[in-house]
């Protein structure tokens, strides 16, 4: 196969991986915060794509699509997390079913507003055009994915490394119960990761609308893969979810190229490697 | 925990002292297999066991009970028994038949239950004993395997006088034979169990010997009351 | 040694068998004999629907048993125990449709690959405890989810497999009709229900219940606590592969819905429901589930909706032992 | 300043505290002694609200404070130096002082917390992962100070100590003391207990069994050999 073969799908894979990055840095650090294992994490994904599309068709703004869609599905994340998986704590096959009930409800509601037919956000033309390198040509869209999930990606490492309330998230991640003995307001840390958790997800799905579409089940499909890309990565840590999530965007990609019918065991067979050889993750703790 | 060396001869009676933090629990989970040594070697029956898991220790006669009591909160005291029972038995891994079909660890069990005065608790499930009762059957556990060698972490921890007194009498009883490490911080309990005393401070043995050894070393009286 | 921890809460509260007093286990056996000679009774008389519902209630009570041998009785909460079942009908569908396979070869074909799955899966995911355990299972559900679904040469992808024809056994009846096999199946997992009750009041189900509640304190007596937690996973997997066999029958066509998440998820609803660590009680939570499925999709269009509704009120307003049990975690790591 | 009446507190069906009386007056240092497991860590966890009473009742300048959540305890200004250290891992030394900052007073700032640890000050950088034994319990310390304290609460804070370090720790309470700081600290080094206190309560299984001042427990050899020593 040609060295173009290889660049071009590389460069896919690492688009996709910028794109799950999103939604499973979000994850990733909800589980960190919280210890809560979010099966409504791609409802969010999905409900954000729909809003966007809404808003999109309403006032032709990509820009306000991704700003309503992150608003919206962090309101509802506050709500779940305020309302209902406060009353779980440390209960994790319950936080698992109820999750898990918000996802068939939220899939319901996506039906019942939207239909069952598939959309495509449209985005701005700025974003249509292709850049060429060579003979390499490389969508711009799939470029802006990738500037998108490097500017979030450095913004949360900024404000989870270098400020005082990050330091305040990890020290939650470390001691939940000590970080309240210091006088950090926990409650409201969890409530705050967990909205942004959830418009992450949020924005990656009005972005992820642009090129994958917004359609039923999309939900439940991209589920898996921030699952994996957390477990590969290990759980809360954002390093993780970088490494993690470029590894899976590309091993989906190649799998997808090389071997269709067995996309999904080139994808899952490496986690399983990388588990039986670090049960906690790459950079994960016990 | 910090180079110590303890040696413990077959049938002998010994108690382990130390302020909190001093390691004596950490030195029983190392003995028992639950924390591994990252230097130095343990030697049961003049086996080195330094790296074997803790199942496998429990298998040449090992046993331990927990100083926060660790037992199956659910299960009724008979369960209870008779898990520790079949511990050690390949009968464990039988999968064909009730448990009811094998009347000789039912027998073992009550046998056990009443050694440790709780024949008439069978029935009850665990998690509505008293902690008196409980911390029975945390000793009834770790006799039911029959081992020759047995470590108390406490066994009167958070037990009333009385209820104290009994615990020494029912490990006084225990068979001679059986080699016993016990953690005990009343002294006056353990002065009434054992004859030899490890006294540990900072992962260090300090002091070492009879009990009237123990009880007039200058260093130990420092520690303990500042004198 | 910090007195201060909090100790890990008790386990099921209705868990302890009747072992102790074998009147009552006599009379839980007697009252599970009841029940099912009671639906053996009921069924020639009942229209065509509710009997297909019956079957698949039975059908889907034996996976939910099998999940209740690893989540209640030994303290694993997998999330990908469709697979082990997924695999069973999938192999079922492709001998019966593309080879005419008969019962016997089936049988022995689903229930060896399946079981081989997960002999490999828990190898992978019995290293991993708490949360880490259930993320893995999920994960390695969702490969054989992705086999279904991408391995189209093999599985006919989102297609399914389709016109799975009931076996014959040379009886005057035909299984095709849904009586005859309604009873065909209410055996079967009479026989399933016999054998995991034996399991669970073994002297190895007795170490199942013994990991639940304390692991160190099983280590301390001289369990090998992993081969033990294999062990039920490889059974489990066995006893829900059982199910996918019955399923692939029952329904004729075999789809990856069979093995999507949500399918693992709702057999966990269904042991939360009934009572983890009962058998009985999952049993009857996957019933009370096949009826509520079937029952409100009649009425509504919006039956996810209120499934979802369901989950969350399960949740919220089951007595505290029915979930309790499973906040061993606790919530101020160290 | 701090005061509990008839508290009780119980991990699941246990009953680890059976009916706590005691209080701290403002400057004062109230030492609590006793063997393992007799419940003073537990009765510290009952005053800042990781576990709070069944029954009973916290009262903290003024206010019934029983059921409040942790974090307004320490806003209302109560800290605690926690058994084991429990300093954060993944928090360089300057973070884990500075998340714990919330006084308005200003009283303690990082400057004064690094100049009473100075073997802080060279380590600012480093996560507190990366620290000794002694260096996280001077951490620990210099966290709750960072709250603005008026009542601090200290558990074993020379648990597992060199004796270099449990003086060093003796020299900080004291001059903590002198500053008119409030302390209750849980102790099971006498010397340095009976050194510090004003009063002494001894716990032995859930309950205070001995109230005292210093001087007269040292001179009572039956009650320290009973619940405490090994004579």
């Amino acid at each position: 196969m040609s060295a173009e073969f290889w660049i071009t799908q590389a460069f896919n894979g690492i688009s996709y991986g910028a794109l799950l990055f999103l939604l499973a840095s979000g994850l990733s650090l909800i589980f960190g915060v919280m210890r809560i294992v979010n099966l409504a994490h791609g409802s969010y994904f999905m409900l954000g794509g729909y809003v966007g599309l809404s808003v999109v068709w309403r006032t032709g703004s990509f820009l306000a699509a991704l700003v309503a869609g992150a608003v919206a599905i962090a309101l509802i994340g506050i709500g779940m997390e305020r309302l209902f998986l406060r009353r779980l704590p440390g209960q994790t096959l319950g936080q698992v079913l109820m999750t898990v009930g918000f996802a068939l409800m939220f899939q319901d509601v996506a039906l019942l507003v939207w239909g069952g037919d598939p959309y495509t956000i449209p985005v701005p033309a700025a974003l249509q055009g292709i850049v060429t390198a060579g003979t390499l040509r490389f969508p711009a869209y799939r470029i802006f994915i990738i500037v998108v999930a490097v500017l979030i990606g450095v913004g949360l490492w900024v404000v989870l490394d270098r400020t005082r309330v990050g330091a305040m998230i990890r020290a939650a991640v470390d001691d939940r119960e000590m970080a309240q003995g210091v006088g950090i307001r926990v409650p409201v840390v969890s409530l705050g990761v967990f909205a942004l958790g959830a418009a992450l997800a949020a924005l990656g799905g009005v972005i992820g609308g642009g090129f994958l579409g917004v359609y039923p089940g999309a939900d439940f499909e991209v589920l898996p893969y921030a699952f994996v890309v957390v477990i590969v990565g290990g759980l809360g840590s954002l390093p993780g979810a970088m490494v993690g999530s470029l590894l899976v965007g590309l091993l989906d990609n190649f799998g997808k190229a090389l071997f269709p019918e067995l996309s999904y065991f080139t994808l899952f067979a490496p986690m399983a490697l990388i588990l039986a050889l670090r049960p906690t993750g790459l950079f994960g703790r016990a | 925990m910090d180079d110590v060396t303890l040696a413990v001869r077959a049938g002998e009676r010994r108690a382990l002292i130390g302020p909190n933090g001093a390691g004596k629990t950490t030195l029983f989970n190392l003995i028992s297999g639950e924390l591994s040594a990252s230097a130095g070697s343990i030697t049961l029956f003049g086996r080195d066991v330094t790296r074997a898991a803790a199942h496998r220790r429990a298998a040449l006669g090992l046993a331990r009970t927990f100083q926060i009591t660790n037992v199956f909160p659910s299960l009724t005291v008979l369960e209870n028994c008779l898990l520790a029972v079949q511990a050690l038995s390949p009968v464990k891994l039988a999968m064909h038949r009730s448990l009811g079909r094998y009347p000789v660890l039912h027998t073992h069990a009550r046998a056990t239950l009443e050694a440790v005065g709780l024949a008439d608790r069978a029935g009850a499930v665990v998690k509505h004993l008293s902690h008196g009762e409980q911390r029975q059957l945390e000793i009834a556990l770790a006799l039911a395997g029959r081992p020759r060698v047995l470590l108390l972490d406490e066994p009167t921890a958070g037990l009333s006088p009385a209820e104290s007194q009994m615990m020494a009498g029912l490990i006084k009883r225990l068979d001679p034979a059986m080699t016993v490490l016990v953690i005990e911080h009343d002294m006056d309990i353990a002065l009434e169990i054992v004859r030899h005393v490890t006294v540990l401070h900072y992962g260090r043995v300090i002091a070492d010997g009879t009990r009237e050894d123990v009880r007039a070393n200058p260093l130990v009286r420092e520690i303990y009351l500042g004198a | 040694m910090t007195n201060g921890a909090p100790r890990s809460s008790p386990g099921p509260a209705a868990a302890s068998s009747g072992l102790t007093a074998p009147a009552t286990l006599d009379r839980k056996v007697v009252a599970g004999a009841v029940v099912l000679a009671l639906a053996g009774a009921v069924a020639p008389v009942l229209p065509a629907y509710p009997l297909t519902l019956l079957t698949q209630a039975v059908i889907v009570a034996v996976l939910a048993m099998s999940l209740d041998v690893l989540l209640g009785y030994t303290g694993l909460p997998s999330l990908g125990h469709a697979a082990y079942f997924g695999i069973a009908a999938y192999t079922v569908g492709i001998l019966a449709t593309e080879r005419q396979t008969g019962l016997a070869g089936c049988l022995v074909a689903a229930l060896l690959l399946a079981t081989a799955t997960a002999a490999v899966f828990g190898f992978l995911a019995i290293r991993a405890t708490g949360t880490y355990f259930l993320m893995i299972t999920l994960a390695l559900g969702m490969v054989v989810w992705g086999l279904a679904f991408r391995w189209v040469s093999m599985t006919k992808g989102d297609n399914g497999i389709a016109g799975v024809p009931r076996p014959e056994l040379g009886l005057p009846w035909s299984l095709a009709a849904p009586l005859p096999f309604f009873y065909f199946a209410l055996l079967a997992a009479a026989l399933a229900w016999a054998a995991m009750g034996v399991l669970v009041r073994s002297p190895f189900g007795l170490g199942l219940k013994g990991i639940r509640e304390s692991e160190s304190r099983m280590r301390a007596l001289g369990y090998n606590v992993w081969l033990h937690k294999y062990l039920a996973f490889v059974i489990s997997g066995f006893f829900a592969a059982f199910a996918g066999v019955l399923w692939a029958y029952y329904n004729g066509f075999v789809g990856p819905v069979d093995v999507q998440l949500v399918t693992s998820v709702e057999t966990l609803l269904m042991v939360a429901l009934g009572g983890p660590g009962t058998l009985a009680g999952p049993a009857l939570g996957a019933a009370a589930i096949v009826f509520l499925k079937n029952f409100v999709s009649v009425y509504t269009k919006r039956w996810l909706l209120i499934l979802g509704a369901v989950y969350i009120g399960v949740i919220l307003f089951a007595p505290r032992g029915v979930l309790g049990a499973f906040s061993r975690e606790p919530h101020s790591a160290r | 300043m701090l005061a509990l009446s008839d508290v009780h507190t119980y991990y699941g069906e246990s009953h680890v505290l059976q009916g706590i009386t005691l209080s701290v007056s403002p400057g004062e240092v109230v030492t609590i002694l006793g063997r393992n497991g007799m419940g003073k860590t537990t009765l510290m966890r009952s005053i800042i609200g990781f576990t709070p009473p069944r029954r009973g009742r916290v009262r903290f300048k003024g206010d019934d404070i029983t059921r409040w959540p942790p974090y307004r305890m320490v806003e209302r200004g109560m800290a605690l130096v926690p058994q084991g250290r429990r300093v954060f891992a993944s928090l360089t030394v300057r973070e884990n002082l500075e998340v714990a900052r919330h006084g308005q007073r200003g009283r303690w700032t990082l400057p004064r917390v690094l100049e009473l640890f100075p073997r802080l000050g060279d380590r600012v950088q480093n996560r507190g992962n990366k620290l000794s034994g002694g260096e996280q319990q001077m951490l620990a310390i210099g966290r709750a100070l960072m709250t603005d304290p008026d009542l601090l609460l200290m558990d074993e804070p020379t648990e597992g100590l060199a004796p270099l370090l449990v003086r060093e720790v003796g020299r900080v309470i004291a001059e903590l003391k002198r500053e008119g700081l409030s302390i209750l600290l849980v102790e099971q080094n006498l010397p340095l207990a009976l050194s510090v206190a004003d009063g002494v309560h001894i716990l032995s299984r859930g309950q205070i069994v001995h109230s005292s001042r210093p001087a007269e427990l040292m001179a009572n050899e039956e009650v320290k050999s009973r619940f405490l020593g090994v004579a």
